[in-house]
């Protein structure tokens, strides 16, 4: 038995369903991410093992213990909201104790654990502000630390880091990864950013119109997508028609081709590819170059189509301008067939 | 930026001389001998002043007006703001008509309002409270309805209460905690502007006093329409004792109104 | 969601029947033969609506009732709109005591701003403006402010009014193109809601016309009173049919409110 | 003389300098990124750019003609805000013709370049809606039209994307590169995020506290950044010191050494590394690797230091998983030495 299981999970608002018999796992320690377009299913998945939406039907079990018709309260869960939901009239340091003091802990425990979680969160500074003088980053990381003071069974993220800004978004994730590691607790974290959920995710499971579409380890997912629409829900591919592979390839398929940019090898003509797998090769002229950071995504046209190949943006690394004729090599073992 | 300052506060200082311009004309009338065809009155005296405040009647409507006043400022926030807290966590719907209907007792003369009042409360449906000071307090639910509705509300946009609710739930705490830690002190600042706004509104309104309870329980307000009869000198000594408690009261509501941007 | 919409209708029906039970009083009473210790009047008739509008000071008031309001109507936001948005754009501190200064005007009685009025506008300072409707129309204006304020401002805080200017000025417009094309459109709304809220105040506010003109300029609220030494049943006739006056303006002021949301 | 010049432009605020003597070349037909952290005066140098501020000193030609004291709505420059300053009261459509209108056009020719300019940007469903009925992404695609429909000489874009969400925000910088191609403004465009800097710049000029301290084209800046300043701002960086360097590469400099993770060859130690470039070896232990979609990063445990080394997250590619024992050579060619 898992140490999260939800099974045959149904709910539905005004008649319509929202998701029907869902089953979830998720093992002790790990991140879970549910990851989906908006109106997925996964808040409301996510608010159901809170115990702040009664499902329809199915069991939600923590820690082995049936919570499926226990209140919220006494479900021994954290929640970070994505706004935050601090209390405005509290400094961080009241903010945090609130929890504890609801526990009846006498205050010198609570001013014990309060000082000893401000310091895990780096928060010193800013122990006496009222959250309006916070900054979003530090609003989180004190949302986060009051969930986490009351050490939960199992803390909840929903959407913690889309209101805040790219940089902040990204230091935040390193720091949770980090937390992680460090206090080690069991999470199911919902997000719409696909980057977000590979980078957090022990697990990440891809949900669309209610349902789980795959679940597997990051790399899995990303390498090995269950089908187009998990396909172009993460990262970026080149699909290829059944009519253009024909036209390329001279193969016959009724599958469309999906080939990740970053595994296509680019190499000027004739000077042979690096890379001893076979596949078939493409002639084009790159139209343009841009630099996504640490890539150099080329856009290479052949003729109608215009290929995406990525190579790292590494100093030593052969360099192909605008105008360039190249030569491309797609690997058997990463074209992926798909049917819709 | 300290050029534009000293701007801003000669604006503003125009501003509120043009609003307090009346007040202080009434308040120097109160102290003057004589004053007709000048700008500024011809003596100064305390006579109108000694000779209201040994008047009897005085005391006792500043009693009345007290007892009114303080009467509706208890009752009326205990129906008026869980409703207007009810309607913006659970009814959108009604909260958005809620909005228009707050500005109905604006929309309706006095007059009509206090009418009516006292044709329900004076026994055609079984209430009999003409005459006594519960008409009045009733009588001014409706009007000071708004006064709490649109501060309380302007406090309440920038909460999530919702999530406040959700939050504190699952901490641990039963939502009369979260309603009296939390929600309370976010609203406080709407709440006391609400309070001080009913107040002078309860001790100033003139006709309501009049026409509803009538000769038997005189208020301030009665008390000056009964001198109005006699020294227009001496409603300048009342109306400016009188407005030292309306002052004090707007301080309070400039104390609470500036306080928010301090958090 | 339908369970939830029907609950709401009821509880908006249920505070729209308390707020409008005074008013439906005061209307079935002018109407009545007899009406005393019963739910309902025992008869109805036209016989007091017939004798009201066959006096001629009646159609006067009426008359001297509608100057003023339309007077003030016009003055005020000509004051009143150019202010709240110079404030608005360029002077933040004044802007933040604005919304204090505003409500200056409730929380200081009628009765004060009437006398201190009279007292500026009867020659004291050069002004001789008593007994005329001049008196009145200015008198209104600091009643006025806040009844234009707060809703234009509800309209204005949606909108980055710096930027749009900018844009505009960017595309090649002057800023009265920008003003005219733009930013009146933009806050229509609260000036209509602040236009109405405004009317129906003027016309309705019983102690200034009394307290101000005299009987030089008998308006209707002045003729009100009047009545309210004779009959009370005449008062409630005229009460409704100046009801239907309120009721119009109130309705505009709904519509406009609830045309927020369409857009 | 370029396109664009700005020379020797000072402004401040309140005796505050926002910057001094600053210098800027756009040629026609680029877009010059002003990039850099909030505060550092890259709005405030647009804006001046555009007319709505006024600098103290220095001048500003576009297309040969001085503009500095010309008013905002005589440059010719359109201009797209953050937060759109669409106008609320009119449609799609009569936005777009406002700046027509106020040019005197005729009826129908305003009709015929609105008509083509909805089209342009796929509008053709919205052309009636409001500001308010759209949302963030179609709103930003107005605002680019109503300021393009006037054909400017200069296009002046203040962080356009940053109120939007990534998803959205990735795609319109798809889309604001392909209308650079199709019909070839020039542009001046102010960020604070470095990954839009080097996708969408010919020319990114990275700003800090009121001066520029780099200025080059996108793949330059990533690959030989000119500080620590500006390789901790653009993308990420392993920090060697000087002490750590002695220590493990037993080299001594008295510089700190940077080095991009996805320069760092990695590979099971005794393997041998495929790239031929001479360069120190590390010894260490992955100790936790992350899936960033197209990149795997892992962090690797040498002694005290945790360094991060990125590969393409390609399927064919060798994988290594946390608690491999693995041999890193960093080439001699991607070392930069810093110097505070």
């Amino acid at each position: 038995m898992s140490y999260v299981e939800v099974r045959s999970l149904s709910k539905s608002y005004d008649g319509t369903s929202v998701f029907q018999n869902i089953d979830l796992d998720v093992a002790q320690g790990q991140i879970c991410v549910l990851v989906g377009p908006s109106g997925c299913g996964k808040t409301t998945l996510l608010r159901a093992v809170a115990g702040l939406a009664q499902p329809d039907g199915g069991t939600i079990h923590i820690d082995g213990r049936d919570v499926t018709h226990t209140e919220a309260k006494n479900r021994g869960v954290g929640m970070v909201f994505q706004h935050y939901a601090l209390f405005p009239n509290m400094t961080v340091e009241q903010n945090l104790a609130f929890g504890l003091q609801q526990k009846k802990l006498s205050a010198p425990v609570i001013a014990e654990k309060v000082a000893a979680m401000v310091q895990l969160m780096g928060l010193e500074a800013r122990a006496k502000a009222r959250p309006a003088a916070l900054s979003g980053g530090q609003r989180q990381r004190v949302a986060l630390a009051r969930a986490l003071i009351l050490e939960p069974k199992l803390l909840l993220l929903d959407e913690p880091l889309s209101a805040l800004d790219a940089q902040i978004r990204k230091r935040l994730r390193e720091e949770l990864k980090r937390l992680q590691h460090q206090i080690g607790f069991t999470a199911i974290f919902v997000t719409h950013d696909q980057e977000e959920a590979l980078m957090l995710g022990d697990v990440v499971a891809i949900m669309q119109s209610g349902r789980f579409v795959q679940v597997g380890a990051p790399a899995d997912i990303y390498n090995r997508p269950a089908g187009l629409a998990v396909a172009s829900f993460i990262g970026d591919f080149n699909l290829f028609e059944p009519a253009q592979v024909k036209a390329l390839f001279n193969a016959s398929t009724d599958a469309t081709w999906a080939v990740r940019p970053e595994s296509i090898d680019i190499s000027k003509p004739g000077k042979g590819h690096a890379q001893k797998d076979e596949g078939p090769v493409l002639k084009g002229t790159v139209s343009s170059v841009q630099v996504l950071v640490a890539i150099l995504r080329h856009y290479v046209r052949c003729g109608d189509l215009l290929v995406k190949v990525d190579v790292l943006n590494t100093p030593g690394a052969e360099k192909f301008v605008v105008g360039d004729k190249v030569s491309l090599r797609i690997p058997k073992h990463a074209i992926s067939e798909m049917r819709q | 930026m300290r050029e534009r300052n000293r701007l801003d506060w000669a604006f503003i200082c125009l501003v509120a001389a043009f609003q307090l311009l009346p007040i202080l004309a009434v308040a120097l009338n109160a102290f003057a001998t004589d004053w007709a065809g000048t700008v500024l009155p011809e003596g100064y005296t305390l006579d109108h002043v000694r000779s209201i405040t040994s008047d009897p009647r005085f005391l006792q409507s500043i009693y009345n007006s007290l007892l009114v006043s303080v009467g509706s400022l208890i009752l009326t926030p205990l129906i008026v703001v869980p409703a207007v807290l009810i309607a913006h966590c659970y009814f959108p719907i009604l909260d958005r008509w809620m909005a228009i209907l707050v500005i109905l007792p604006f929309a309706v003369p006095g007059i009509v309002l206090a009418l009516g009042l006292l044709r329900i409360y004076s026994g055609n449906y079984g209430i009999v409270l003409t005459g006594t000071p519960w008409v009045l307090i009733f009588g001014y639910m409706p009007v000071a309805a708004p006064l709490y509705y649109v501060p309380i509300k302007n406090n309440l946009r920038t909460l999530r209460l919702t999530e406040l609710f959700e939050a504190g739930r699952l901490l641990g705490a039963s939502d009369f905690a979260i309603f009296t830690k939390i929600v309370v002190p976010c609203i406080k600042q709407g709440l006391i502007i609400g309070l001080v706004m009913n107040f002078t509104l309860a001790v100033s309104d003139f006709v309501y006093a009049n026409l509803l309870v009538g000769g038997h329980f005189p208020t301030l307000q009665i008390f000056m329409g009964v001198l109005n009869g006699g020294s227009g000198r001496k409603l300048s000594v009342l109306i400016t004792t009188y407005f030292v408690v309306i002052f004090a009261s707007t301080a309070i509501v400039v104390w609470a109104a500036s306080r928010r941007d301090d958090k």
